[in-house]
Formats: C-alpha cells, structure tokens, sequence
C-alpha cells in the first residue's frame, strides 16, 4: 500500500499506477491472475495494487470499484462479476479517464475496456463434459456439484457442461446440479445421498475447489474413490494433488497468470498511449495424471504463491 | 442534564468514532478520501443497508431478529422483474416488491407473535424459502432488470445525489420519528423491555410483533427494488450476509439484542462505520485479507470506546 | 348491593403438575373494600391474575354484575373497568415511569401529529409525576428508566397507574409490599377515598394491620380454596391467622386428601 | 463491644446524577441486631450493596474489626461472613431452589466425581428443603425453577440461603416483604436465633412493629445520610417515623440546600 | 412426574420430530434411506458440526453467541497445516490447531466479560481476524492436509464407524454430562439466568465466560484439524456459514438464545434435524431449489410441534 495521496495523473508523471480488481479475493484463480500481475508490474516497473470482493458478485464488488476510482490509478484491470451490473460503475471509472482492461470476464457494453482477455467458461464446461465422458466410457449417471445459483461463471461452466452432455453424448445420463453453497461438507452431504439414492453413480463434475473436496471426501469415505470419475475446474496446486492421489481424473485449466500478465501489459501500453490489442481470447486445458507432468503442461497450473 | 434524553446520549460516542475515522482517512489519503464523489459513493453503496437496518432495528428493539432480511429481498426483486417483464410497468414492478416483502414480513410475525416459535428459527426457515422461491422463480439464473428502471431509478440524481440516497434517508428519518415520538415506537420499546408487562398493559403484544416484523419484511421489498434499480439484476446469490451486516449495523448502533433499547440514529452510524472502514482501507491500497484483520479490529474497538465512555458516564 | 360486581366460582387453575387454584370461590361487591388473604402460595397472585384477564382459568365462571364472562385478554378485564396492581408490578424496566404508568392508554398530542400518533410526552410526565406525589413517591425524574428506581418508587409507580386508571374495581396484589411507613399509610388512605368514590379494592396483604384497618371484608384463601369470610369489624387478628393457617375451619380443609405442597412436604422429609 | 464488626464511614455512591448516598455513616456491632430504616429511595439497599462487595462507593472508608478494607467483589465481603438476602432477590430463575440455595458454593459428590467437579444434587436437594420448612416455606418440589414460584416462596429461598451462610452478618433488605404472617414470625424468630448463635443482623424493613421486635438498635437513612440513632428500647414508634421523614432531626437535614429527589420534586410542581 | 429434570423433558418432543423424519424418509425410500451406508454417511457428514454446535450450546446458554467459528476453525486448520508442513509430526499439528483455537476463544471471553463488549460484536469482529489471518497466513491458497493425516485419521474406522465420528461423539458426550452434572455446567446456566445474581452468589462470573468461549474455541480449533483429516484441505473459503448453522442446531435443540436454559442432547438433535432433511430430500429427487423451500418449511414446523408440545404439557 501506501500510495494514497500521490498524484498519479497526467500519464507520463511519476511511476504508473495499476489496480487489479479481482473478481473474488482470497480464490486460487484471481491469487494466481494476481501473481501474473503482479511478475509482469515488476518488470514493466509500474506499481500494481490488488482489491477483490469476499463473494462474486456485483453489489460487492461496485462499492470496490467507485473506491478504487476514488483513488485515481492509472489503468484498471478488472474481472467484472456481471455483464451488465458492472456497467454503470466502470463508466464512471472511464469518465474519470482510468484506462480499463477486463480480464477473464467482460460485460455486454462494447465501449469499456479497451483490451478484452477473456475466458470462455463456456467452453470450458464443454470440455470438463469431453473429459469426463471419456473417463467413463461415454455412458452412466453424471452429477453436477456447483457453489451457489446465479454465480455466473460456474453456471457458464454447467451450461457448457450440460449442453455438451446432450447434445454428443448420448450414453451419459445427466442427474442435474445440486448446490454446495460453496462448503466442503455440504458437497460432501450431497455425494452421499447421491450414492445412496444412485449408487451406480458414474461420474461428477465439481465445478469449484470446495466442491470437488467435499466430493472427494464423499467418494474416498464410500470406498468408491477412483471408481466414480470425478472432473474438477481449475488448476490450483490443491487441485492438482488431488489429480495426483486419484480423487479426480481430469481438471479443466485456465490461464489466470497469463491474463494477469497480458492485462498489465495492455493497461501499460494504454497509460503510455502504444498500440493496444482489443481482443485476447485464452483457452482451457484439459489436464490428467497422465499430460501433469509434461511441461507445456506444468506451465499451465496455477501457482501458490508470488 | 437531567432533561436530556438517554436516547440521544447513547448515539454521541459511537458517532465520535465514526467522526475520527473520518477525520483519520481524510489525513491519510487527502486527495482522494474526502472528496464529494467518494463520499458519495460511500452514502449511495450504504444506502440500502440502510434500509434492511432500519427495519431490523424495531425487530431487535422487541429482542427478535430477522435472518431472512437477505433472501426477502431477492424474492422481491426477482417478484418485480417478472412483473415488469410481463406489465411492462414500474409501478407494478414495485407494488409487487412491496407487497411480497411485506407478506413475507407478515409471515414471520404470524409465526413469531402466534406460533411462539423463536424468531431465530422462523426468519432461517423463512430465509431458505424465500431464497429458495426465488431461485425457483428464476430457474436459478439471475434476471436483469429493464433498462428504464436501471438507467432511470438507478441513476437519477437530485441536488447531485442519487435519488436511491433520497430515497433511503428519507425513510429511515421517519422511521426515526416514529420510533422516538409515536405511540407504534413506544410500545415497540416496551414489549422488548418486558413482552408479558406491556400485555398486561394492555399492548396488544402480538399484533405489534406481526407489524414489526411486517415493517421489516417490507423494508426488505423496498430494498429489493432498489438494488435492481441500482444494480440492475436480482442478485440471487449477492445477499447471503445482508442479514448479519444488517444486525451488526444495529448492535453498533447500541442496540441491545435483548431488546427495549436502541436508536435508529445509533443504526445509521453503525451502517456508515463498516463501510467508512472498507472504504478508506480500500483508498489506502490495503490488502484485502489485512482489510478483513483490521475491519475486524476496529469494529471491537469502536464498540469498545463506545461502551466504555458510556460506562465511565454512568460512574 | 344485589348483584356482586365480581362473583367467581369453582376457579381451578394448574400450572404444570402444580395446583394453584383448586376451586376458589371469590365474591366483591360494588364500592367495598375485601382483603384477600391467604399464606404463601394460597394462590392470591393468581386468582387476581384470572380476575385481571391475564390468565385464563382451567375451569369455573366468572360473573360481572350477574353476566358470565370469559376474559380472553387484558384489554377486556380492562374495558370492565378492572385494573391490577401485579405483585411482580409488571413495569417496562426500560421505559421512564411516565411511560409506564400510560403503557397501552398512550397521551397523543392535539390536531393532525395526534393523528400521526405523536406521543405528547411533556403531558403525560406532568400527569404521572402528579400521580405518584399523591402517593407521596418522589421521583429524580420522569425520564430515567424504571430499571433505575428503588423498590419503593417502583411499587408507587405500579399503585398510582392501577388507581388513577380504574372505573370498577382495583386488585393491589401486596401494593405496600416495598413502600415505606409514610407512603403505606398514603396508600390506604387512598384505597379508602378510591371506595368512597365507588370503586371496588381487592387488597391482597400480608399485612394484617392494615388489613383490619382498611377493609370491610376479608376472604380467606388456603391451598387454593376458599376457606373462609369475614366481616373485618366482627374478626379477630387470631381468627385471621388461625383460617390462613388452617388451625381454624378445618372442616373446609379437606382433611388429609388434600395434597400438593404437603405432598410433597412429606415426600422431602 | 470495643470494635465495631463493621464501620462504614462518609459512603458517598452516586448514579450518573442521582446521588444515592451523601456521605453515610453505619456501625454494626459483634451479636446485634440493627434495624436500617428510611424512606423509599434513602439509600438503604445502596448501602447495604457496598457492604456485601456488590456495589463500590465512590467516596468513604469501610471497616471491618478496625480494619480498612476495600471490597472489590462479593467474594471478598463473602470471606469476611458477610451474607445478604437482596431487595431484588438475586435468584436465578431458570435454576431450582437448591440450585440457588447453593449457588457459588455447590456440594460436590464424595470422591473421584468430586474432583471432577460431580454435583451432589440429592445432598443439595436435602440441606436447601431441611432449611426453607425451618422458615415454614414450603416448596411444591426443588427442582422446578424459581420462576414458578410464588413471591413469597421465592423470598423463603433467599432468606433460608444467606442465613444458613452467613458466619459474622447477615444483611436482610425487607426479608419479609412478601411473606406470610406465620412465615414472618418464622423469620423473625430467625433473626434472633442468629443473633444469639453470635451472627449480627442487619434489617432493612418498612415494617415498625417489626423493627421494634426484633432489633436491639435503629440506625434512621434520610437522603443519602445517616440522619439519627436509636436504642431500640428507649424509641417510640413516632420518633421512628419522625426521622425517617425528616420531621424531626432537621438540624442535619441540610435544609434547602439539600437537592436530589427534592429539587426534581419543585421543578416538575 | 415431579421428580423428573425438566432438562431431559425438553428434547423429548423435538427428538420425536427428528424419528418422525427418519420414520417419513423410510417409509418414502425403503431401499435407500435406511441403509447403514447412507444412515453412517449421515453421522460423518454431521460429526464436525456437532463438535461446533456443542460449543455454541454452552456459549447461547450463558446469553452469548459465538459467530467466530467458522473463522476459528479455518485458522486453526491453516496453523495445524503449517505446523505439520514444518515439523511432519501430527502431534505438534493437532496442539497447534487446539492451541490457536483456545487463543481465538479466550479472546473472545476476554473482549466480552473484561471488556463488556456485546458477544455479537466481539465473535463478528474475531471473525474477520481469524479468517483475514488465515488468509494472510496462506496468501488465498487452500493449504493441503499431510498424506498420512488424511489416509489415516481421516479414513480410519472402528467398528466400522469413521475415527472422527468416534472422537467427536465422546466429545459431544463428556461435555453433555459436564454441563448437566458438574458445577462448570451449573455456573453456566446461572449466568445465563441471571449473570448480576450469579455474581452476587460468588461465580466467577468473568472467568467462567472467558473459559466457556476458550472451550467453543477450543472445540473449534479441533474441528479444525479433524476437518483438515476428512477432507484433506484447509477450506479457507468454505466455513462462512458454519457459525449460523451451528446456532440454529443449537436453537433447534430447544436452548433459549436468551440464556439459563438447554441440553446438549437437545443440541445433537438439533445437528440431526437439517443433515437428515437435506439427505432424504435429495435422495427423493426434490429439486435442489425446492429442497431449500422445504427444508426450510419443515424446520419451522418441526420447532413448532416441540413448542406446541411443550406448552400442552405446561399447561
Ligand atoms: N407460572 C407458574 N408456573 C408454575 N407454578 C406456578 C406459577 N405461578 C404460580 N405457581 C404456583 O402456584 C401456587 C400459587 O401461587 P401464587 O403466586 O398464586 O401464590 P400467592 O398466594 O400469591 O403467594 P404469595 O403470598 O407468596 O405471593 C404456588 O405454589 C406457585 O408455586
Ligand atoms: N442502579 C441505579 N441507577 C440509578 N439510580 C439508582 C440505582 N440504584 C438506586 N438508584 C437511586 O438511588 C436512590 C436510592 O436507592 P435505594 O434502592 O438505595 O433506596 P432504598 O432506601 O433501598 O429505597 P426502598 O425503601 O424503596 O427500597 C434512589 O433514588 C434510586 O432511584
Ligand atoms: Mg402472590
Ligand atoms: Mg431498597
């Protein structure tokens, strides 16, 4: 901290100034997006400040957003946590003349954000459904364990999931999301009546850390660990530890430090007046105990720790 | 002295707290903290809370509470896009805000004041239906509102300030006055202060709870309206902590949970002081997970300087 | 003095597996005095607490002026023109004494804020600090909470609401209880004057002196039963003593059938 | 007789802006009973808190054999013998009589259970029922809670557990209020057993005829202030009244200059 | 009849509530319900929680509340992670999640009973510490438990019931005599009842609150590690509803949230009542969203029947 009260306007002034405002604080992804951000700051020479809401959601996350403004940076980077709620504080932000880059999500007005570096959740989803029916043999009952309803990544991620699902695999029977509201032992709770009520349970798809955790918990107290496939979303190192003791088969990555550090390198190039890319679309990985260890791979998991 | 009421004695501490943390930001940040477009986010993004404090402060006054403040007010707001999607009309769109909040107001003090079931446990089980009512309603997916509303309502201004601030202070002043000068207020106070000495006073005890709690249900509807004026979506997963932010502000305030005393003033200031401190922190680039520390330890220690200079008063 | 203002008959009342009342009879006649008395745990509080509405009786009749009623609330003991002084004084500990003393018959203020339910304050702390004079309890002031008075103001708070409020008849459930020596005899002479001017006083004491003193008639309450009535002009202090304790009117008693804290009395030893 | 057991000397308490005592002055003496009276809101039950630990006074010393001591917790005045039965009871009412009657000095079973801190419950139950039927309270059982008993039960329980504790003084604020006439002679029987078994009482009571029974000396509270002293013997019950309302003794009256209750009293008239 | 404890009384209806549910889910799913696989999958599924609410029971009786829970437990998770992750021994891991839960406690008892701050403020104010610490602590990122922490403890049975289970029930146990039997558990309930007469009666009244929310920290800080063993993760983000869930077991179970009155027993009900709603809604296939409606309703109505029942019977 400690820049309050510089004057940080005018461009060429003094150190440039970035704010990341995360979509959610405290989780492995946005930690992860920070520390790329972060990497990058350093390199570029710019200071970085980090904020995020204790939940992803919009009403959280605009008081975040007008302080922010309030403390005139440069360049925002932002992960707004809805397409359209967010537009009314980032406007703002942009008459205050703040240079503003989405990264991981965007909302629907075009105008903001002069470079876009987003994710496809949707796509995502999709692919945690390829994983997952290509661990069971494309046939048998799936679940899905989300956190909370109206969370609109992780219901991007199930929309892909879903329609995936109907759409290619025929086999697969589909037993809907249940809601974890984003505790351990509620997933868990709700694995063991899944097994109980359907015990030739064939695969879940956790579509968050807590989630697959609980699962996990769920699977391994049942003694079906490794025999109900599980996929799990993100790649942080818990993640991956439990891709390596067999919890999970297959986890869906993003490319948070990438986005991070892409972003400051837009938000620089914004600041300084250079040439800015206006679109950066990022891709998901699928990642298995068998491609954990290549090392195009290993690049794609999330860090602990910057 | 003797003239003065303790009412208005107890709000002056608290309020000095809240004045050096002003006053402590201001010197910290003198360019960016106190300036009027921060200061105006800060009264706007407290606004609604505002709203469901208010209402919480008559239930806690009658040493109740209410859990389903979060959930009440996302079933309002999902109520009112679908009738605005369907009507087209704003005023329906709040009539049915109003009216849901209040019924589910109602229903509570029906099963508090009737059913003598603790209000912790009604306004939880209250708190999961509407919540899961309106996830039904919605299909789980979060509606938007129209645009008049969100561009109209949720940007409209008045002497430069939101008109939602208007809105909201405006209510909570007559929520004021009602509960220091009218009869409604007084008996609020009395059945906190001793539930069986106000019946036999000739209270009518549970039809006052029912209206308490339908007050606050309907507070909760307006809110409901409000936030998707302002953010322009029902939130169905944004509210889960509305409830215990919402008593908070109160037992900041100087309410006490066992009912009988309690001030809207002191709500106002225990609503603004969280937010001043997450404010100002966020100004001062602290880290988010040394914010949750810190507001943490400000919070005890405002309640603190609070409680003690009250004590030191009545030595 | 035909028809009785309040006659009650066969009131039987259990809380849990503890008889309070079990069968008590209970007579007042218009503009007399009665003392109700009785040992500990007779159930004087709460045959006052039936007569008051505040509790509903198991079974038995309650006439006013010869009509059956069923008090369901306060509000309609009340509109009968009843008020009680509780022995718990039932007082808002919150709330100022003039507060407390217009709970639920609140003073509004003129015109349209009346209408609004503004509450005219200065009025009614002139009217209760007036109140509680007569009773020659001195109050700091009318805005402290009751939660800061002593004893006795509390109890003079509590007497001087049921008086001033009272049409019918007034229950005092041991209203000299806390109250000192010149506040007591303030209070009977009150009782007097409120029965000068019609209205009923049940006085429930402990206090035989002032009993003699004040009241026309006694009854006597004793495991829950109506013992024995006296004219307090014709009764000795032995009498009084000798009914409560059951040492008189034996054949009232029930014998060794009568249960209850004796029960149990023997159980324990 | 040399030293007083307790010598409390110019106690000054006050709350926020009423002053409850104005420099107060007591004596008590080894096997005396003293007879505290005052009108209502003098300051007796505020003197007798800050005797018993309960209270601190803001000004003023306190003596115990000669000693000065500072009580800063009921736990210390309870070491030096002290006991007290409260104007207000002290009970908890959600635990039983014999929860209450041993409160912060429960029995413990014999043995291994004992170290772990095992209630003896049955001893409990017995001791605290042996000692309210010697005060002629009967209570229908001794596990319900307090809260369901009668007024005077209630004060049975209080008064049976600080006499049954107390070594050196025992401090009774209106032992008597709210009970029986039998139950009333029990208690009074009581003090002068305690008396006699070399415990000094201290009686707080608005009750003449039962101060002139019992006590041996009268110590008269007006306004904060010890105003007047009597041997019990040599005072008519109309010097008693005559210094508690301050018709006699006005030379320590402060005359006009006195404020508190009284200067309210003028504002409100 | 007289000679019986009204204590043991008060949890017979709503434990008649909890058979009448288990009866209900039976009989709707013979072949699922009522097997020991899902029957054991619900006391594992319970078993932390029970830890939580037991602590709570002893803090709701004295009139407090303890909303730092869930923040006490994530810390304590994190210390004991961190400690293991130095020393490999599962000892030092568990002492360090018992001992960082005490401290948490003890602050807390200290800021209440010392410092006369209301318990709502103190616990809301621990728990942003306790949860913005274990943030710091881990810089956001979940921390894993040891492998052999969470094979062994974390999968070890015994009569083929889960190690935890076993631990946490004679827990639960001890401390349900402990409250009713032993004179720890007799101050608790005179301080809940009356905490001026409790003080005039000589109880240590500021000790005894300091070491009753040192105990729910403690237990805290145990649910700490053993959550750590059954899921093999610190969960930073996954507690924040614990300490509601945990106060309405407590409520469910028929403890007053005003003090003086309550069982252990009533509280392990209380555990059991939502655990078994959820399981046998889901194992009936109600929709998610319904189930929250239901669930809900159902809880309201089952404290009903047990206040209803109560006062037929006090009648
Ligand atoms: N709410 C209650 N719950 C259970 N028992 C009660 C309740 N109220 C009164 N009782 C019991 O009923 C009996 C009569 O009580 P009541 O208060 O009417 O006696 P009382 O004659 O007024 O005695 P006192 O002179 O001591 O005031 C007592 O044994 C008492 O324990
Ligand atoms: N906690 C308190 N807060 C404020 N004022 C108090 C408090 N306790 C007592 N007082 C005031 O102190 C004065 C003395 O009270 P105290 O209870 O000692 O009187 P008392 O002599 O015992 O009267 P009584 O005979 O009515 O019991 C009263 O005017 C009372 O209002
Ligand atoms: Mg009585
Ligand atoms: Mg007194």
């Amino acid at each position: 901290g400690g820049q309050g009260g510089q004057d940080g306007q005018g461009g060429g002034s003094g150190q440039i100034r970035v704010t990341l405002v995360q979509g959610l604080a405290g989780e492995e992804f946005y930690e992860t997006m920070a520390c790329g951000a972060k990497a990058k700051a350093k390199e570029l020479g710019v200071a970085l400040d980090v904020q995020g809401p204790q939940k992803f959601d919009p009403t959280l996350q605009t008081p975040i957003v007008n302080s922010v403004v309030a403390s005139k940076p440069d360049a925002m980077l932002i992960a707004p946590t809805d397409v359209k709620a967010m537009i009314a504080p980032l406007t703002q932000a942009k008459q205050q003349g703040i240079k503003i880059v989405l990264v991981d999500t965007v909302v629907e007005d075009q105008s903001i954000g002069l470079s876009r570096i987003s994710t496809d959740n949707v796509k995502g989803g999709a692919a945690a459904a390829k994983a997952l029916a290509e661990q069971i043999g494309d046939k048998g009952k799936v679940l899905v364990i989300s956190t909370d309803p109206g969370v609109s990544t992780v219901d991007a991620r199930i929309k892909g999931f879903e329609e995936e699902v109907k759409a290619s695999h025929p086999g697969m029977t589909y037993l809907g999301v249940q809601y974890s509201h984003n505790d351990v032992s509620e997933a868990s709770k709700i694995v063991n009546a899944a097994l109980a009520k359907d015990p030739d349970l064939a695969g879940v798809f956790a579509a968050n850390l807590n989630s697959a955790t609980g699962a996990g918990s769920a699977l391994q107290q049942a003694g079906k660990l490794g025999q109900v496939k599980m996929v799990g979303f993100d790649a942080g190192p818990a993640q991956v530890k439990q891709l390596k003791d067999g919890v999970v088969q297959a986890l869906i990555a993003q490319l948070p430090g990438d986005i991070g550090g892409k972003g400051v390198e837009q938000a620089v190039a914004a600041v300084k007046g250079q040439q800015v890319t206006p679109s950066i679309p990022t891709d998901a990985t699928i990642v298995t105990a068998k491609n954990v260890d290549q090392p195009e791979v290993q690049k794609v998991l999330y860090k602990a720790g910057c | 002295m003797k003239g003065v009421r303790l009412g208005r004695l107890q709000v002056v501490w608290i309020g000095l707290v809240l004045l050096a943390l002003l006053a402590a930001f201001s010197a910290l940040a003198p360019r960016t903290f106190p300036t009027a477009f921060n200061l105006l986010n800060l009264v706007s993004d407290a606004a609604i809370l505002l709203l469901l404090a208010t209402g919480m402060t008559y239930v806690i006054i009658t040493a109740g509470i209410d859990l389903s403040v979060g959930g009440v007010l996302v079933f309002s707001a999902v109520a009112a896009a679908e009738v605005m999607d369907a009507t087209g009309s704003l005023l329906l769109g709040t009539l049915a805000a109003l009216v849901t909040g209040l019924a589910w107001g109602v229903l509570n003090g029906v099963l508090i004041a009737l059913g003598r079931i603790p209000a912790l446990i009604v306004t939880l089980g209250t708190l999961g239906m509407s919540l899961g009512g309106a996830l039904l309603l919605t299909g789980g997916v979060d509606l938007r509102a129209p645009t008049d509303l969100n561009l109209g309502l949720g940007l409209a201004r008045w002497l430069g300030v939101p008109l939602i601030v208007w809105i909201c202070a405006a209510i909570t002043a007559v929520l004021a006055l009602m509960l220091a000068y009218t009869r409604f207020g007084r008996h609020t106070y009395a059945i906190g202060s001793n539930a069986e000495a106000a019946r036999r006073g000739g209270v009518a005890v549970h039809g006052h709870l029912i209206r308490v709690y339908g007050l606050a249900g309907l507070l909760a509807g307006l809110a409901g309206q409000l936030s998707l004026a302002k953010y322009g979506i029902t939130g169905v997963s944004a509210h889960s902590t509305d409830n215990l932010q919402a008593i908070a502000a109160v037992v900041i305030g100087g309410t006490s949970l066992f009912g009988g005393v309690g001030t809207v003033a002191g709500t106002v200031i225990g609503v603004f002081i969280p937010v001043v401190l997450q404010n100002g922190f966020q100004i001062l680039g602290v880290r988010p997970f040394w914010q949750q520390v810190v507001v943490g330890a400000v919070l005890v220690a405002a309640v603190y300087v609070d409680q003690w200079r009250r004590r030191a008063r009545d030595q | 003095m035909a028809v009785p203002l309040i006659a009650a008959r066969e009131i039987v009342k259990s809380y849990g597996h503890v008889e309070a009342l079990r069968g008590a009879d209970f007579t007042l006649r218009p503009g007399e005095v009665v003392a109700l008395i009785g040992d500990n745990g007779a159930g004087k509080s709460t045959l006052a607490k039936i007569l008051s509405g505040v509790e509903r009786p198991d079974e038995g009749t309650i006439e006013i002026d010869g009509e059956p009623v069923a008090f369901g609330s306060v509000e309609e003991a009340r509109s009968a023109g009843i008020e009680t002084v509780y022995q718990d004084l039932a007082l808002c500990a919150d709330l100022s004494p003039a507060a407390n003393f217009f709970l639920g018959r609140e003073r509004l203020k003129p015109g349209l804020l009346g209408l609004l339910g503004v509450l005219d304050n200065a009025a009614m702390r002139r009217a209760a600090q007036e109140a509680c004079e007569r009773l020659g309890v001195r109050l700091a002031s009318q805005t402290t909470p009751v939660s800061a008075l002593s004893g006795g103001q509390r109890q003079g708070v509590a007497v001087a609401r049921a008086v001033t409020w009272a049409r019918r008849a007034v229950f005092m459930d041991e209203p000299t209880a806390a109250l000192g020596v010149v506040q007591t005899r303030l209070v009977l002479d009150l009782i007097r004057s409120v029965r000068d001017s019609g209205v009923s006083v049940v006085l429930i004491s402990h206090n035989m002196q002032d009993v003699k003193a004040v009241s026309d008639r006694v009854e006597v309450l004793r495991l829950g039963r109506r013992v024995a009535r006296f004219d307090t002009a014709n009764v000795s202090m032995e009498e009084l003593v000798g009914a409560m304790t059951g040492a008189l009117g034996a054949q009232e008693d029930g014998g060794p059938g009568v249960p209850g804290q004796d029960g149990e009395r023997g159980r324990g030893a």
